[in-house]
């Protein structure tokens, strides 16, 4: 199994005040992990940071083997690393359509491509808005097109923040089996999320923060069997 | 009767499309990347002298407007490396600022360099006399401008609206750092943006150089219409800058052909020869005052 | 029913091609909880939008507290006794706690008129001790001090529910107050929310279904724009349709 | 951005000044230089018309690029009441307050409809309206102006020493910069700073959010219709220029300059942006290009404007 | 004393600055020719730009008269920014040599002794043209001008002298196209157009009237300084053939003239305009006077005794002052062609009026 990622001694700050204090996570190709900790532990930030759009204070972030700290958005946008953000973040002047089509890059050939097409298929509630823009969608509708927009960047890891935050019982079941698929299709993923059942069922390894510092670090197996972890550090 | 309704009508297309070159750089800036930027119409004008100088120095117009776009697309260059990209971030008071700054600092060196006394461009000699279609004469200069107007808007429309760069843009304009984590080099995009923006200056100066006098100043008066018809349009909206820029051209020569007479009709005489002529002069306007009274984001808003 | 607080009837929205609303037919009666569910886009936040008077229907019209107030703006509704909070978290970032709360006081009829132009407002001790006890009431207490922008977010979902609360509403309006939040600010919103139903109608849109089903009084199903049911939650829960449309396996 | 409160230094800050103010026109004459108490007055007439655009934009956060037309209405209507023989200034500045209020009125009654850009350019229509309708106005002067050959008087009293207008000047920006910062901090004030950072916010918390954004633009209006009296005695007319797209970009870079929604963020940028004009101008013929420099340095590495270096916003 | 201080205020940026940077050049190139000299005495010149600003210029103005303490004022090119500044200047007691602005008012009811005119009085040029094209039998004319006062002073005084049908076009100050008016001028069919159009709006008109076509059935009239080298640079060729009137040319036949307009090539590289041949007698006005007062400008009297006296040779040749202080001068038609060398430039066609005063000197009860 090669590293995919590696982050080492991540440390980040809000002007003053420090957020990070030395977060170190790793994955490997084909992994699904999962970042987990309460509101405010700084999760976003430690995703935001893997993409570039933190400035890094120390440590260091390495994908593919490369260091990519300090790298620009875009360009690790391109090295493979696709944003599902918290808060959708949807272009208010984009079109459906435009969104999926404007992303729409295929760096590393694979042989089936995330397309416009196959995330209409995916979601075909956004199929029936795709003249609407961006900010004409409901919060929901919102959120699957922001999925929608990462798949067809078609990244090497897939990074997703509260994706299923706002969506209704029956969507969210429909983005766990859309993970579940493509976890088994060999696509990395990062998630960030409060349905910590879900995510033992989706993902391999988990990594609990708490004040920006890793606090737990273990297989679903092992989150599974304590409770306590959840209680302690989760607040369930 | 009928030639003169005709030759109006194709006035108004005239003077419209004409503001519509002007528009279409300061839409692409302003519009789509939400700079605000007043010294657009200081590009206008530097673009004008490069071209009227380039066309002197060639001894050839269409050399000197090569030239000219080349040159004002090099220093839109210059200024987005060395401040725009600076100020794409801030808020719109910094922008209006530091751009009335440029206007300040575009027009003085352009005196110190070229004068103050307006500068010589005239027309290539085959396009500088009348043409006859259907009867009547019509300048064959601003037939040119009539097509050349016609060629850019659609080729923006493309651009922006249909191209996958103009999607970029605009996506880079909504929210930067999205655009950016998708892959886009923004940066980039927004550079390039800018400079294209410029040289659509230095076309438009250059072509409406030979019409309109080349001198200090010519900017700013320019850049309030321009302003205008993107307000109508609706900022943001290649469409609406068009069609703004045909609204305004064809109310304002309307306004001031048909006004005068109008009231010459209807008031005492004394009334209607001071009244006539300054309605007309504010008549864009007031055109933009009721639009924006019944659209506030104008005609084709971008942004719902 | 005449004593209901809200009665909605015959409302309709259309948004170029999508008809976000059609005919829907609603009511709230003092002193419940009703919950408002459905899939994404149903037209839930838009319903909320036309009900505190952000939009303007198509046809239809809104009745509240037994007046007719399809046509008053929404400073008018509120001040006819309706409030909310919005799903995306909209405080004043750069003021305090206290400051938001304060602001809402004085926004209130019988607070006077705002348009004091030379007392200062900091010598007003009366609106400060209001906006205190509203804090106090959501738990935020030890806060009050603090900028809104630098609470976190589920003390900034609180807030808002503090700022609804001091306009002294008799209905207030709840857009996904829990979005965002992590369980256990889930739990205590869930907490704050209960309290709150004692004194005050609540019309809630949310999709946590644990906490619909513990506040909810009554439930009403939007889908696609269109009312399909309303009733006790164990017949919600039972009714098939619901279950197709919207829940799935959850409950 | 927080409420506006005074930083604690600031009262002693502002009886210092306003006392070494009250003997600076003794002290030019002294010195022989009392041309200077003209341009005082001059920069403390520019320094009212820009505190009252602060009030609107730094306070009420509504971008006018038009509120030189009502500048210079006040100034137009100095000179029409001097032309009616009207000279009495206890009558002439209210009038004059009065008239640009009420057309600032009308006009933030029509352009309040729209936001962001599109009140910058409706406001600017509007004054370029006033300003080609007073161009062509023959009663008027038209494109000359309207002369005013003697100054008004004030209750009484002769203005047509320098100092005497000086003192005028002095009196009305102080009594106005005092009730700007009791407003600020008075609930008006605090309710269209709130509605300046979240509109929605506030009507959704009841507040008739139109009423009182118009109250504020007419109020700056009215204000800088006050300025626009005073300054049309100190330069003896009244003329078009006043009511220029240009003027109101200057009175806006005042405000940039000095500190958008600070108190005294007009004043200062007043100040600044007059002193620069005034010795830039003896130096360099094209001055302009060094006044351009010096903006731009200003929004690269002083953004918040000048009075932010001074005070800080949270009190 | 120290040295006589001369304060020029005048229009040196933005899109009037031609016209001000004229006269400057115009003034500075007769203090060279005096050796920086005013009536033997050392001089001193300030200079101050009015950025067509009546405002602006009223502070510069401030300046002079308070601050340095200047003899004479001199520069302001528009007719606007002179009323703006003349009580100021009457009131401190400082004599203002005008090398152009020449508002009616100073002529008529508001003239002054402080006031003089070395240029020409506004509705001069104007009732140049009208006498030329009633002369020349033009039965049909039509009139375009800005819609504002001066634009209607100048039609009232081409009318003076023009007594056949007219049509009157007022168009925006400023505006920039002119393919509506040309449409009407083109249906109206008039035999000859007088256009009073400042600036680069004249430029605009002229290149467009002649681009439309409409060069062939109507012929062009316009005041000289519509016509004058600055614009000619700026049009070219289209405006061979156009009518106007002036007071001064620079193919003038005196020493003076010759002198001054070869120098004034040398020094700036170009030809001198109008504006500029007023300046540079504003320049010789003074010096004249200073001379004849033995520099006791103090004086006020005997100053404007000597001014009014008008001991100088001007580059227009002979003219004396008015009652009012205006010149009493001869005013030529200039038509516009090319000269020996093909340079496209005004050449002399005659003489219109022979010293004519202007329509408002019997208002003038100078004290
Ligand atoms: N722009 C910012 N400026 C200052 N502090 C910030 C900023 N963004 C986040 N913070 C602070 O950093 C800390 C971590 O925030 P972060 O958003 O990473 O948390 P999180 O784990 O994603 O929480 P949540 O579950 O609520 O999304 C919080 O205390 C937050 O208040
Ligand atoms: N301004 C608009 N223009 C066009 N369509 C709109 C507009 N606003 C909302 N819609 C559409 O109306 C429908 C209802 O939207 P609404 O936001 O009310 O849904 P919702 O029930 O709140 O969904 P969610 O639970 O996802 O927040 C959606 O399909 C949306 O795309
Ligand atoms: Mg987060
Ligand atoms: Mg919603």
């Amino acid at each position: 199994m090669s590293s995919l990622l590696e982050i080492r001694g991540l440390e980040v700050a809000y002007g003053a005040s420090q957020v990070l204090f030395g977060i170190d996570l790793a994955m490997a190709e084909g992994e699904a992990a999962t970042l987990l900790g309460r509101n405010g532990m700084g999760k976003t930030t430690t995703l935001r940071a893997l993409c570039g759009l933190e400035p890094v204070r120390a440590g260091s972030i390495r994908f593919m083997g490369e260091d990519i700290t300090g790298w620009r958005p875009d360009r690790i946008g391109r090295a493979g690393i696709a944003l599902v953000p918290e808060g959708r973040q949807c272009f208010p002047n984009l079109t459906v359509d435009e969104h999926l089509v404007a992303f729409f890059a295929n760096r590393r050939q694979v042989a089936e491509p995330w397309t416009p097409a196959r995330v209409y298929a995916l979601f075909p509630r956004l199929a029936e808005r795709r003249r609407n823009l961006g900010n004409q969608l409901s919060g929901g509708e919102q959120q699957m097109l922001a999925i929608g927009r990462a798949l067809v960047t078609n990244p090497r890891l897939l990074v997703l923040d509260e994706a299923t935050e706002g969506l209704a019982p029956l969507i969210r079941d429909e983005i766990w089996a859309c993970l579940s698929a493509l976890r088994a299709a060999g696509q990395s993923v990062l998630v960030v999320d409060k349905y910590v059942e879900k995510l033992i069922a989706l993902a391999d390894r988990h990594t609990v923060i708490e004040r920006g510092q890793v606090v737990w670090r273990g297989s679903s197996a092992e989150l599974d069997a304590d409770h306590g972890i959840w209680h302690r550090y989760l607040g369930i | 009767m009928t030639q003169l309704v005709l030759e109006q009508a194709l006035n108004g297309l005239q003077f419209g499309l004409m503001l519509f070159l002007l528009a279409a750089g300061l839409t692409l800036v302003f519009g789509i990347m939400d700079c605000i930027n007043l010294a657009h119409g200081s590009l206008y004008m530097v673009g004008a002298y490069f071209v009227a100088a380039a066309a002197q120095a060639a001894d050839s117009f269409w050399l000197g407007l090569g030239a000219g776009i080349a040159g004002t697309a090099v220093l839109g260059l210059l200024l987005e490396l060395s401040l725009f990209r600076q100020l794409y971030r801030r808020d719109h008071l910094s922008q209006v600022l530091a751009t009335f700054a440029l206007i300040l600092i575009a027009n003085e060196s352009v005196r110190l360099i070229w004068g103050p006394a307006p500068l010589l461009l005239n027309p290539p000699a085959a396009l500088s006399g009348p043409v006859e279609i259907a009867g009547f004469f019509y300048p064959a200069y601003r037939l040119v401008i009539i097509g050349v107007g016609l060629v850019v808007a659609a080729l923006l429309y493309l651009l922006v609206a249909k191209s996958r760069i103009g999607m970029w843009v605009r996506a880079g304009a909504a929210n930067r750092e999205m655009t950016e984590a998708l892959g886009i080099n923004v940066r980039g995009l927004f550079t390039a943006v800018f400079v294209f923006g410029a040289a659509l200056c230095a076309l438009a100066g250059g072509l409406l150089g030979p019409l309109l006098a080349v001198q200090v100043g010519m900017g700013e008066s320019v850049l309030i219409l321009a302003f205008v018809v993107i307000i109508i349009g609706g900022i943001g909206s290649i469409r609406g800058a068009l069609v703004g820029a045909l609204i305004v051209g064809t109310v304002d020569t309307l306004g001031r052909a048909l006004l005068p007479t109008l009231l010459r009709a209807t008031l005492p005489a004394d009334a209607a020869a001071t009244l006539g002529p300054a309605l007309a002069s504010i008549l864009i306007y007031l055109l933009m005052a009721a639009i924006l009274f019944f659209k506030p984001q104008g005609l084709f808003p971008a942004r719902a | 029913m005449a004593d209901a607080l809200l009665e909605v009837r015959a409302l309709s929205r259309r948004f170029a091609a999508v008809d976000a609303l059609q005919d829907v037919n609603f009511s709230v009666t003092p002193g419940e909880v009703h919950a408002l569910i459905g899939p994404n886009g149903a037209g839930k936040t838009t319903f909320i939008h036309h009900v505190s008077g952000a939009l303007r229907p198509d046809s239809g019209n809104i009745h509240f507290a037994g007046r007719d107030v399809t046509r008053l703006s929404m400073h008018e509704r509120v001040r006819a006794g309706m409030a909310r909070s919005y799903q995306i978290t909209n405080v004043f970032a750069g003021q305090t706690a206290l400051d938001n709360v304060a602001l809402a006081v004085q926004g209130r009829p019988d607070a006077g008129s705002s348009f004091g132009f030379w007392r200062p407002v900091a010598a007003e001790r009366r609106l400060f001790d209001e906006a205190s006890a509203f804090l106090e009431q959501v738990g935020l207490g030890e806060k009050a001090g603090q900028l809104a922008g630098h609470l976190s977010h589920g003390e900034q979902r609180a807030l808002e529910l503090a700022m609804a609360l001091a306009t002294q509403p008799q209905l207030l309006l709840l857009d996904e107050p829990m979005a965002g939040t992590g369980p256990e600010e889930s739990a205590r919103m869930v907490e704050l929310i209960e309290h709150l139903a004692r004194h005050v109608t609540i019309l809630l849109v949310e999709h946590d279904m644990d906490a619909v089903f513990r506040l909810a009084d009554r439930i009403s199903v939007l889908v696609n724009g269109r009312l399909i049911c309303t009733g006790l939650p164990d017949e919600v829960r039972q009714d098939a349709e619901v279950r197709r449309a919207y829940l799935g396996d959850h409950l | 951005m927080a409420f506006y409160r005074p930083a604690r230094w600031q009262n002693a800050a502002v009886i210092v000044s306003l006392a070494m103010l009250i003997a600076l026109p003794e002290l030019l004459t002294a010195l022989d230089q009392s041309y200077y108490t003209g341009f005082a007055t001059r920069v403390l007439i520019f320094a009212l018309a820009a505190s009252s655009l602060n009030l609107v934009l730094g306070f009420g956060g509504m971008v006018s690029l038009g509120h030189a037309a009502f500048f210079g209405v006040g100034a137009y209507v100095a000179a029409i009441c001097y032309d009616a023989g009207i000279h009495e200034g206890l009558l002439v500045l209210p009038l004059a307050a009065l008239v640009a209020g009420l057309f600032a009125l009308l006009v933030g009654a029509i352009s309040l409809r729209t936001r962001g850009v599109y009140f910058i350019m409706i406001t600017l229509a509007f004054a370029q309206m006033t300003y080609y309708l007073f161009i062509s106005a023959r009663a008027w002067g038209g494109d000359d102006g309207m002369p005013i050959y003697e100054r008004m008087k004030f209750a009484g009293l002769s203005l047509l020493g320098d100092e005497a207008l000086y003192y005028l000047a002095l009196g009305v920006l102080a009594l106005c910069m005092l009730l700007f910062a009791r407003l600020a901090q008075a609930r008006f004030g605090r309710t269209v700073q709130a509605i300046r950072e979240n509109e929605t916010r506030m009507e959704a918390l009841g507040y008739p959010v139109f009423r009182y954004r118009l109250v504020c633009f007419a109020l700056g209006g009215a204000v800088a219709g006050l300025a626009g009296a005073l300054l049309a005695n100190l330069t003896g007319m009244a003329s078009p220029n006043l009511l220029q797209w240009t003027q109101s970009g200057t009175l806006l870079v005042m405000v940039i300059i000095g500190g958008v929604g600070y108190l005294w963020g007009g004043l200062v940028g007043a100040v600044v942006l007059l002193l620069l004009e005034e010795f830039l101008l003896a130096w360099f013929e094209h001055w302009h290009i060094a006044l351009g420099l010096l903006l731009i340095g200003i929004v690269l590495f002083a953004p918040r404007g000048v009075a932010a270096l001074f005070g800080k916003h949270h009190g | 004393a120290g040295p006589i201080k001369v304060g020029f205020v005048s229009t040196l940026s933005g899109p009037g600055a031609g016209l001000g940077v004229d006269i400057r050049d115009g003034f500075n190139l007769g203090m060279q020719h005096l050796g920086g000299k005013l009536g033997g005495l050392p001089a001193e010149v300030l200079i101050a730009d009015d950025q067509q600003n009546p405002d602006v210029a009223k502070q510069a103005t401030d300046r002079f008269l308070k601050r340095d303490k200047v003899d004479f004022m001199t520069g302001i090119v528009f007719s606007n920014i002179m009323l703006a500044v003349g009580p100021a200047v009457f009131q401190n007691q400082t004599f203002y040599i005008s090398a152009n602005a020449g508002p009616s008012q100073y002529a008529g009811e508001q003239c002054n002794p402080f006031f003089f005119n070395v240029a020409w009085q506004n509705d001069n040029l104007h009732e140049a043209v009208g006498k030329v094209v009633q002369d020349k039998g033009f039965k049909n004319v039509m009139i375009v001008t800005p819609n504002y006062p001066g634009g209607k002073d100048a039609v009232s005084g081409f009318k003076r002298f023009y007594k056949g049908k007219t049509e009157e076009m007022y168009t925006k100050l400023g505006q920039l196209d002119y393919a509506a008016e040309l449409a009407q001028i083109r249906a109206a069919k008039p035999d000859a157009l007088f256009f009073f159009l400042p600036g680069g709006m004249g430029i605009n008109f002229v290149k467009q009237f002649v681009a439309a076509g409409l060069s062939r059935d109507t012929q062009l009239f316009a005041p000289g300084f519509s016509a004058d080298e600055d614009v000619i640079k700026a049009v070219g060729e289209p405006m061979m053939g156009m009518f106007n009137s002036s007071h001064w040319a620079h193919d003038m036949d005196n020493a003076e003239n010759k002198r001054f307009v070869a120098d004034f090539q040398k020094t700036y590289g170009r030809l001198p305009s109008l504006y500029a041949s007023q300046g540079y007698d504003a320049a010789l006005m003074m010096d004249a006077a200073v001379r004849d007062v033995k520099g006791n400008v103090a004086d006020k009297k005997a100053l404007q005794k000597a001014l009014e006296a008008k001991r100088f040779k001007s580059v227009r040749g002979e003219f004396k002052f008015n009652s009012n202080h205006y010149p009493v001068q001869n005013y030529y038609l200039r038509a516009i062609g090319k000269d020996a060398q093909g340079r496209v430039t005004n050449k002399t066609m005659g003489t219109i009026f022979t010293n004519h005063a202007d329509a408002y000197a019997a208002q003038c009860k100078m004290k």
